[in-house]
């Protein structure tokens, strides 16, 4: 089962490389297929999941396996390393509550992605091949429970990123391209070291042997007492948090190391953009939760307080640079470094309501994101610019788009009724409730006012009022005596056409169902999200 | 469930089906669907107003109350917490009946009246789905039984109120009045959230009842500052929605908002929301943060009289007066003159709607001329209008037989009898305040009766290009009245528009309210509203009183367990089974009233004030009565006879008249500090974020750019951050290194000896030290 | 002739050190590349005198044999030495060692 | 002065030379087919048919049999312990076995051979001498073997340099070669003579062990390792004793450069393990400290020497062949940090390691040089926009270079991720060398993606529609190179267990 839905895009890969090029068509199908045959795994996976079982990690007496799902263990590597035993590598698939709603944002976006990228004429068997590649990362990392697997997953993205964003991109997108390979890269590299380190600091309390595996990682029974990330080596343990922090803090991106998003997001074409905002800032957090908190959890408690001012930062800065962008596509891309810091500041928290707010606002900010990138593109293929003075009025002249683009801008700026309010105020009521961030909280509420200011203040200049003096489009009087927009060299519809509304109305749609009825979602993630706190509450403090 | 419950629902989810209806299908059904949203609504007020009458008139028990509610986040059991739940519930009290009854009653008149008002708009339809959502989310308001809740539908008329202000959105100054009242609000719902937020870190609920009861049992761990910093908090969200001082200033612009739209949202119901609230957690406010939140409603009554003296703007008149009649409700609430506050409420919406709409029927009479200084002699055009006008007006200004005198005087009452009880001083600024604004009333709705009604018309005396201008700035939005731009005359309103003018003015008499036109408390509205028992006694933050409160709230924990205990069961019990609510209700009444017993010291303070109010009843009464004569007498003096000149007196106090005129220079205030303040910060950062972190050097940059001469273009490009001083040095380290490979072989064996020579010689001291 | 010191392994030792240092200095300065390679068999004979005295004092075949290889090795290499440079002269028309640095860096 | 072996000892010296021929039969069997090629050769007149590359490649591949057939012998000594054949020794046979047929195979795709000489004449069968030199490198447990057979190496491999004879830059670099080659040979020797003079003993064990029993002078022993470093420095190509890498890469015919830098590197590794595992050992267990100097501090300043210096000069490298000669030489870097280890562990990810390298780098050069034949330079700015005009080959070169960085699911990962574990299991001990490993690969991204950067995001100058298929059989030897550098990527096992097989040196495990 996860076994498929990982491979399944990379098997459409196979399928396209002997698809002739010049095919366009059969090319676009082929993906599109396996994404929406991705998609009803994803369903059935949701459908089959049981909310109860928490996962995070095996319970001492319990199942080497802990209480997770669909897993699928193959032993892979098994080598003889002299004195140091041996080293054991696993095909370790599972689900629990964190990844379950992670795997259906994937499929969700990826196959979303795909309809987006129906525009693209450049080198489609390339882009769909790549496209396919990365699709199967994104999903072998949410499913990987062994560190080794995972590890390979998360590189595996870089270099199909790399070239959507190289060669599909924008004018400056060599820059824009090599930048994201580096700090991703440099944040991935250490993570390597850490790796191994854990790897001859654990024991697998069935074999005997030293293991990937995060679920025996995740419980600190089996650290070797003197391994050199063992409990008594305070400082490595230290040290270790921090790397793989960094690491995962620069796909979240936290500040500092954000600055490749905003170039990687303006120089992406739409899909990618979309992909990018969509689940691989996701795979930070996720990382956070799956890999970094669990396995270091008396560094993570020791290190909250800075945790949650990385996010105020995040949140606030992210919100400041928003406000003076005049690329509306750039503006898009902070306020996704805005609301990531909500992440950072849930996860900060460090208890149930925060964590949960955090996981919730993962997914919300997943949908949402894809939604304001998708418009962004709409927009962009039509005028072929994405300067927020160079309209003005649309409101008028395309008033679904309108309609949408409001819904998704209020969804961003946290409206009640829409899944975004939810996440950031179980996140605010988690981050307020926990005395370390408390105060954090207090700061990082402003960021609820300046989202809003941004958000309306683009809203206003593109679409309220009446078209500016040096609009990218024209006004003409159409025979029935109203007013029509014509934008220069744009052919198709002038509102939305039905393949960006299939795009956006299940977006929409979502958005808006949970916002008002978060369950569905909420209720797969608790029980993890529950056991994830006690598992990172010091005994002490449990 | 409660078959009032399910009716309130019935009531709640009927604006929504309206707007869902419209939003999608307006344009494919006949008058755009108008008739659909003003059915709903009168369905919706058809049914308030049964629970009104069951409530108020069969059940007349002042204490009556039923609730529900259901789990609507679940997150599980909780480490630390056990299980946790997020409810979303109903409650049903007299406050919400009579809520309930007039925001459908006042939002059914404004759907009628807008038939007429707004018919021919190009956005006809969506703008009655607006009005269904606005009216969605009041109701929400009005019969949520938590923070949470109304946190969200808070929010939600925010976001009704920002579609509506901005109706006509190809008008500049109307987009940016929306926006600008969506962030003020904003600012004040992070107060009101943060104030919630105290509470939940508290007690893990959002449900009033259990927050109260957790209060009055004394489970707030944190100290007696934080209460009066979330009780004050959670007045931000009043600051924001109800317009005071200081994120009043929103108001007024957004009577660029259509007319209807100003009755109902900026003037009845939403800004009056506010107001509410503050009733709702009146409870948890200490005498401090009443203090406060006293001497604010003044302060704002006052301000805002005064700049409505020299408006011209009929709209703004009006909506200078609603922030100052909020003020006064505040300013109610603050001395702990509860039921009074609601009272002014309830009447002031009435009135208030009528009059805008009364304003909307004269500038559509005028073609949208809403400058009061070229109106004049309408009273002949529009006698029905006229009528109501000024029926309201009176009311307004708080003469006696009308509702708006009771309401009025009881507030005023209790700030004099508040100002006594608190020993005088400089809380007697409350009171004089509060009269001197209501003659400042009575002046300024004289001005404008006068101004508009009476002398003769002054049309002809606006400047040409001025009028032009005006009659294009809406022929933009209102195309339909293009039609009759040719023809001047002006008319009475149309039957579906003066309807709810006669209906409201009707509501603004005083035995709608009390039998005795000189004595509120007679009447049922004020039997029916009572000041509840505070809960936050045992929080006395004088430190007098401190010792002698943990004392007491010792005392009372210790004696109290097992009732608490109970108590606590039967809230569990309730939330699991609801139809076990009654007994729930019951012991959750039991736990206040032991509540009143350990907080005696804040209830009799509470008495004390009543007592005095009840004492200073009448000396309230004569002094607004003079104060109101006063200001309508001064008002004809100088609109009527022209005793004194308007323009001369202006010219005379010049300094005064400008800061009256221009707001008290709010708005410029603001935006030189906050708005210019942001915005030069946002800038800095994005700078910083362009130029400083990312290029940590910016200088090393531009040196690897030099020094890359050898490198291909694109090198100087990875140069960003970290990694661009990695670059940096890498690059440099590499264009030292690299000349070493001189190609020169004879050079390659002179350093590889260099080489083995230096590590041996190295060695060789090592070995011999 | 009792005056005379016997000859003893250091005496080899400091020749073959001696044509060491000689080999290198030719290798590092000459500017002809036939010399340059006599430099390295000047080296390669300081480790032959040094193999034999070895095996002289110390006792054991193994230097003498090892000594005999280098002879043999010193000249193989300096045929296709030879070889070589014959081509180089071919190509630049010149043996200076020090010219021929087409590549670098 | 020395008195003559008496007839028996005569006999027993036969006897035993009789029963080590049985052991040497890969070595034998190699040196006839070098003969071979030189008759055929000679009967072929040098004419340009693929008959000898064909017979080199039977050859080659027939040796691999023999090999195979040592597997099952006992390890032991040979010719008076002159030789030794063990698991180490046979695993490096294979490697260079493979890659002389991989060099074969590399030179027939090459049409720089057509024309720069008239005739392959001797070129396949110093090919084959090559590998015979590297095997007995590999194998050596003598001084003089080890002199003998890398002389061997280094001769044949300063002809193959020089191989195209008008081309100045070949001969150049032969010249380079050679000259470099001599002088740092010519020092081992003089630090072999030294070693000699110190323990009267040649072979390596016995060095061992008499330097443990009676002492010695550090100095001079010092002195004497340092010398004999210098050579082996040499021939790993390792900083700073790799200053003749470039030139010679970027000069030598490409086949050859690939082929020294894999093979020729590999085999100076070998002789590396030996001489600092058994002769003068540094520590551990097995062999107590004997003298007071670390030697491991010595080879790791050499390491991240090479390392830093390799990837940082590669930076600005315009030629990717050259580019590809500082990339080895950052490799000799890392390759030093798995010997750094000096355990089980240690040698097993070595020996992987140099088999991931074998792989990827091969495959680099192959197609390097398949792109080479079609736009006739190896300048980066000629590799604009080839992505389009050569699928495969772009996406092969990416799949090589992104192993050379050490990204999964490569090989290129597993040798890095096998080495980096070697490091941390001795603790924290090593876990810098590790940092500055990991960091000087993130720089190597830089370069090495380069490459992929000019094929696929710069579009290419000229637009003319020449046919850039570089033809069937490369095609499928690209790809199926490709293939296992990702398949052995995910599946590994078969090889690093082939790799421990391989770390037992002399028949006795390491700890």
């Amino acid at each position: 089962m996860l076994s498929l839905i990982v491979f399944l895009p990379i098997i459409a890969g196979l399928i396209i490389l002997a698809v002739p090029s010049s095919q366009k068509q059969i090319i676009r199908i082929v993906s599109l297929l396996a994404a929406l045959a991705q998609g009803v795994l994803a369903v059935l996976i949701w459908r089959a999941y049981d909310p109860s079982l928490p996962g995070i990690t095996a319970a001492p007496g319990g199942s080497p396996l802990g209480s997770f799902q669909f897993v699928e263990k193959v032993p892979w590597i098994g080598l003889k390393l002299g004195a140091m035993g041996s080293l054991n590598i696993e095909y370790f698939l599972g689900v629990d509550g964190i990844s379950v709603t992670m795997i259906i944002l994937t499929a969700l976006i990826s196959a979303i992605g795909v309809l987006s990228s129906w525009t693209i004429q450049k080198q489609v068997k390339g882009y769909f091949i790549l496209y396919n590649l990365l699709a199967s990362a994104m999903m072998g990392c949410f499913v990987a429970l062994d560190f080794f697997l995972f590890y390979v997953f998360w590189e595996l993205m870089l270099l199909p990123m790399y070239f959507l964003i190289g060669i599909w991109g924008g004018p400056n997108r060599e820059y824009a391209a090599i930048k994201f390979f580096l700090y991703t890269l440099f944040g991935s590299v250490f993570m390597l070291l850490v790796m191994i380190g854990l790897y001859f600091s654990v024991i697998d309390p069935v074999t005997g042997n030293h293991t990937f595996s995060l679920v025996a990682m995740a419980n600190q029974a089996n650290y070797l007492q003197d391994a050199i990330l063992g409990p008594h080596n305070v400082m490595w343990r230290y040290i270790a948090f921090a790397v793989l922090f960094v690491g995962f803090a620069i796909k979240v991106p936290m500040f500092p190391f954000h600055t490749w998003l905003p170039d990687a997001h303006v120089e992406a074409p739409t899909p990618i953009s979309v992909i990018l905002a969509g689940v691989l800032l996701k795979l930070g957090t996720y990382g956070m939760m799956r890999i970094n908190f669990p396995l270091f959890p008396e560094v993570f408690h020791a290190s909250m307080y800075v945790i949650g001012i990385f996010g105020a930062i995040n949140i606030i800065y992210g919100a400041f640079c928003a406000l003076a962008q005049q690329d509306l596509k750039k503006m898009v891309a902070y306020s996704s470094i805005s609301h990531m810091g909500y992440v950072l500041l849930g996860l900060a928290a460090g208890n149930s309501e925060g964590m949960i707010g955090a996981l919730y606002q993962m997914f919300n900010h997943g949908t949402i994101t894809a939604m304001l990138f998708l418009l962004v593109g709409v927009i962009y293929d039509r005028a072929h610019t994405r300067q927020i003075d160079k309209f003005g009025g649309l409101a008028s002249y395309m008033p679904v788009y309108a309609a949408i683009v409001t819904v998704a801008w209020f969804a961003s700026l946290g409206l009640p009724g829409l899944s975004g309010f939810i996440s950031e105020a179980l996140v605010f009521v988690g981050a307020f409730s926990s005395i370390t961030t408390r105060y954090i909280a207090m700061v990082s509420v402003l960021g609820i006012v300046f989202g809003a200011a941004y958000l309306l203040w683009s809203l206003q200049r593109m679409f309220l009022g009446k078209r500016k003096p040096d609009a990218a489009y024209d006004l003409e009087v159409g025979a029935d005596g109203h007013e029509h927009i014509h934008f220069h060299d744009w052919k198709g519809k002038i509102d939305l056409d039905g393949r960006e509304l299939t795009m956006l109305v299940p977006l929409v749609v979502i958005t808006i169902f949970l916002g008002i009825y978060p369950m569905p979602v909420l209720g797969m993630i608790t029980s993890s999200v529950n056991k994830l706190v006690e598992v990172l509450t010091p005994l002490a403090i449990r | 469930m409660h078959s009032l419950i399910q009716l309130s629902i019935v009531v709640l989810l009927l604006p929504l089906l309206s707007f869902v209806i419209l939003i999608f299908f307006n344009r494919r059904l006949p008058r755009r669907g108008d008739f659909v949203g003003v059915g709903i609504l009168g369905t919706a007020f058809a049914l308030s107003a049964y629970i009104f009458w069951t409530v108020i008139v069969q059940t007349y028990d002042p204490a009556f109350r039923v609730a529900w509610d259901f789990t609507w986040i679940d997150l599980g059991q909780v480490p630390g917490i056990g299980p946790l739940q997020i409810k979303m519930g109903i409650v049903i009290d007299n406050l919400t009946a009579i809520m309930l009854a007039m925001v459908t009653l006042i939002s059914l008149l404004v759907h009628l009246y807008s038939t007429g008002y707004m018919a021919g708009d190009k956005n006809y339809g969506r703008y009655y789905a607006f009005l269904g959502i606005f009216t969605f989310s009041m109701l929400g308001i009005v019969l949520s039984d938590n923070l949470f809740s109304i946190y969200i539908f808070w929010e939600l008329v925010g976001l009704s109120s920002y579609l509506l202000i901005g109706f006509f959105f190809e008008k500049d100054s109307a987009a940016d009045a929306q926006k600008k009242a969506f962030l003020a609000n904003r600012v004040g719902d992070i107060g009101m959230w943060l104030g919630i937020l105290i509470l939940y870190s508290q007690f893990h609920t959002f449900s009033f009842t259990e927050i109260y009861a957790n209060l009055a049992a004394g489970k707030f761990a944190m100290s007696n500052a934080w209460l009066t910093a979330a009780g004050l908090l959670l007045f931000m969200g009043c600051v924001g929605k109800s317009a005071q001082f200081p994120l009043h200033i929103w108001l007024p612009d957004a009577m660029e908002g259509p007319t209807p739209v100003s009755a109902l949202i900026h003037a009845a119901t939403m800004v009056a929301a506010g107001v509410y609230f503050v009733a709702r957690i009146f409870v948890v406010l200490t005498p401090d943060a009443l203090h406060v939140i006293a001497f604010i409603g003044a302060f704002t009554a006052f301000m805002a009289a005064t700049i409505a003296i020299t408006q011209n703007d009929i709209k703004r008149v009006l909506a200078y007066s609603t922030v100052s009649q909020l003020g006064y409700m505040v300013l109610g609430l603050g001395v702990g003159a509860y039921s009074a506050a609601l009272f002014h409420l309830v009447t002031h919406a009435f009135f208030k709607a009528c009059l805008f709409l009364g304003s909307g029927a004269i500038i559509h009479a005028m073609h949208h001329e809403q400058d009061m200084r070229w109106m004049g002699g309408l009273r002949k055009h529009m006698p029905w209008t006229f009528a109501t006008f000024t029926l309201a007006t009176l009311a307004l200004a708080g003469l006696p037989l009308t509702s708006g005198f009771m309401s009025k005087d009881a507030i005023l009452a209790g700030a004099i009898g508040f100002a006594t009880a608190e020993g005088g001083g400089v809380y007697y600024l409350i009171p004089v305040l509060g009269f001197f604004s209501a003659m400042l009333t009575a002046f300024y709705m004289g001005r404008q009766i006068w101004l508009v009604f009476f002398g003769e018309s002054r049309t002809h005396l606006k400047p040409a290009d001025d009028h032009h201008s005006a009659h294009h700035a809406h022929s933009t939005h209102d195309t339909h009245n293009d039609d009759h731009h040719a023809a001047h005359e002006v008319h009475e309103v149309s039957w579906n528009m003066r309807a709810p003018l006669v209906i409201l003015a009707a509501l603004s008499v005083f035995f709608v309210y009390s039998p005795n036109p000189l004595d509120g408390a007679q009447g049922w509205f004020m039997k029916m509203i009572q000041t509840p028992p505070t809960v936050v006694g045992s929080y006395q933050s004088a430190p007098s009183s401190e010792k002698l409160a943990v004392g007491s709230q010792q005392s009372a924990t210790e004696g109290e367990n097992s009732a608490l205990s109970t108590q606590h069961s039967a809230l569990s019990e309730q939330h699991s089974a609801p139809e076990a609510e009654h007994s729930a209700l019951s012991t959750q009444h039991s736990a206040l009233k032991e509540s009143t017993q350990h907080s005696a010291l804040t209830n009799e303070r509470q008495a004390e004030i009543a007592h005095a109010s009840h004492a200073a009843h009448f000396p309230a009464i004569y002094i607004s009565s003079i104060m109101v004569i006063l200001g309508i007498t001064l008002a004809g003096i100088v609109y009527v006879f022209r005793i004194i000149d308007p323009d001369k007196t202006a010219e005379a106090i010049r300094p005064l008249y400008l800061f009256s005129l221009n707001k008290w220079y709010w708005d410029e205030i603001y935006d030189a500090t906050f708005i210019r303040g942001s915005m030069l910060i946002s800038k800095m950062l994005s700078w910083f974020d362009t130029n400083i972190i990312d290029g940590i050097v910016n200088g090393v940059a531009l040196i690897v750019k030099k020094v890359a001469f050898a490198n291909n273009s694109f090198d100087k490009y990875v140069v960003d951050g970290l990694v661009n001083f990695t670059a940096f040095s890498v690059n440099t380290t590499g264009a030292v290194l690299r000349k070493l490979q001189t190609g020169k072989v004879q050079t390659y064996v002179v350093m590889l000896l260099a080489v083995v020579f230096g590590y041996f010689v190295f060695y060789f001291t090592r070995l011999i030290y | 002739m009792e005056h005379l010191v016997p000859i003893g392994l250091n005496h080899y030792l400091t020749i073959s050190a001696f044509l060491l240092g000689f080999g290198l200095f030719a290798v590092m300065t000459r500017k002809n590349a036939i010399v340059v390679l006599m430099g390295v068999e000047l080296i390669l004979n300081a480790a032959n005198i040094n193999f034999i005295a070895f095996s002289k004092y110390n006792g054991g075949m193994g230097g003498i044999m090892f000594s005999l290889f280098v002879i043999v090795i010193a000249a193989a290499e300096a045929a296709i030495a030879l070889a070589i440079v014959i081509n180089i002269f071919k190509i630049f028309k010149s043996v200076d060692v020090s010219s021929i640095d087409s590549m670098k860096e | 002065m020395f008195e003559l072996p008496s007839g028996a000892e005569i006999q027993s010296i036969i006897a035993s030379l009789k029963l080590s021929v049985e052991f040497f039969i890969p070595e034998i069997y190699l040196s006839l087919l070098f003969m071979l090629l030189i008759v055929v050769d000679l009967v072929a007149k040098g004419k340009k048919n693929n008959l000898l590359s064909i017979t080199t490649l039977l050859g080659l591949a027939g040796s691999i049999y023999f090999i195979f057939r040592q597997q099952t012998m006992p390890a032991g000594e040979l010719f008076f312990g002159m030789y030794v054949l063990d698991e180490f020794a046979i695993f490096f046979k294979y490697f260079f076995v493979l890659s002389g047929i991989l060099a074969v195979i590399i030179t027939m795709a090459d049409e720089q051979f057509e024309s720069e000489v008239k005739s392959m004449g001797e070129y396949y069968a110093l090919v084959v001498a090559m590998v015979i030199g590297m095997i007995m490198m590999a194998s050596s447990a003598d001084m003089m073997m080890i002199f003998l057979s890398m002389e061997l190496v280094s001769f044949t491999a300063f002809i193959l340099t020089g191989y195209f004879k008008r081309n100045p830059r070949s001969s150049e670099a032969a010249l380079k070669y050679l000259v470099y080659g001599g002088v740092s040979s010519g020092l081992m020797v003089y630090g072999f003579s030294l070693i000699y003079g110190l323990t009267a003993e040649t072979n390596l064990i016995n060095i061992s062990s008499a330097l443990s029993q009676h002492g010695y002078d550090p100095v001079v022993l010092i002195l004497a390792t340092l010398l004999v470093l210098a050579g082996f420095g040499y021939k790993i190509g390792a900083v700073p004793f790799h200053f003749w890498a470039p030139d010679v890469y970027e000069g030598a015919p490409t086949p050859v450069t690939a082929y020294l830098s894999v093979a020729s590197k590999a085999a100076g590794f070998a002789l590396l393990m030996r001489f600092f595992y058994i002769a003068v050992p540094h520590g551990g267990p097995v062999y107590e400290d004997i003298i007071g100097i670390n030697w491991v501090s010595l080879l790791i300043l050499i390491s991240i020497a090479s390392m830093i210096y390799g990837n940082v000069v590669a930076l600005w490298q315009k030629n990717v062949k050259r580019l590809l000669a500082y990339s080895s030489i950052a490799h000799a870097g890392y390759i030093l940090l798995g010997i750094i280890v000096m355990d089980a562990f240690g040698t097993q990810a070595t020996l992987l390691y140099l088999l991931s390298y074998f792989l990827m780098n091969f495959g680099a050069f192959y197609v390097v040089i398949l792109i080479a034949n079609k736009t006739g330079s190896e300048n980066l700015e000629d590799y604009r926009g080839l992505g389009k005009k050569m699928p495969l080959a772009g996406a092969a070169l990416t799949v090589f270079l992104i192993s050379l960085v050490g990204l999964p699911p490569t090989f290129g990962f597993i040798g890095k991720l096998m080495i980096f574990s070697a490091l941390l299991t001795k603790g924290s001990l090593y876990l810098w060398l590790a940092l500055i490993g990991i960091m000087t690969s993130v720089i190597s991204l830089y370069y090495y993606m380069l490459i992929p950067l000019n094929m696929y995001l710069r579009e290419s100058p000229s637009s003319e529609q020449k046919n850039m298929n570089p033809g069937l059989l490369p095609n499928i030897i690209m790809a199926a190179l490709m293939f296992l550098t990702l398949y052995f990527g995910l599946f590994f096992q078969p090889l690093a267990d082939f790799a421990k097989y391989g770390s037992t040196l002399f028949g006795l495990k390491l700890p």
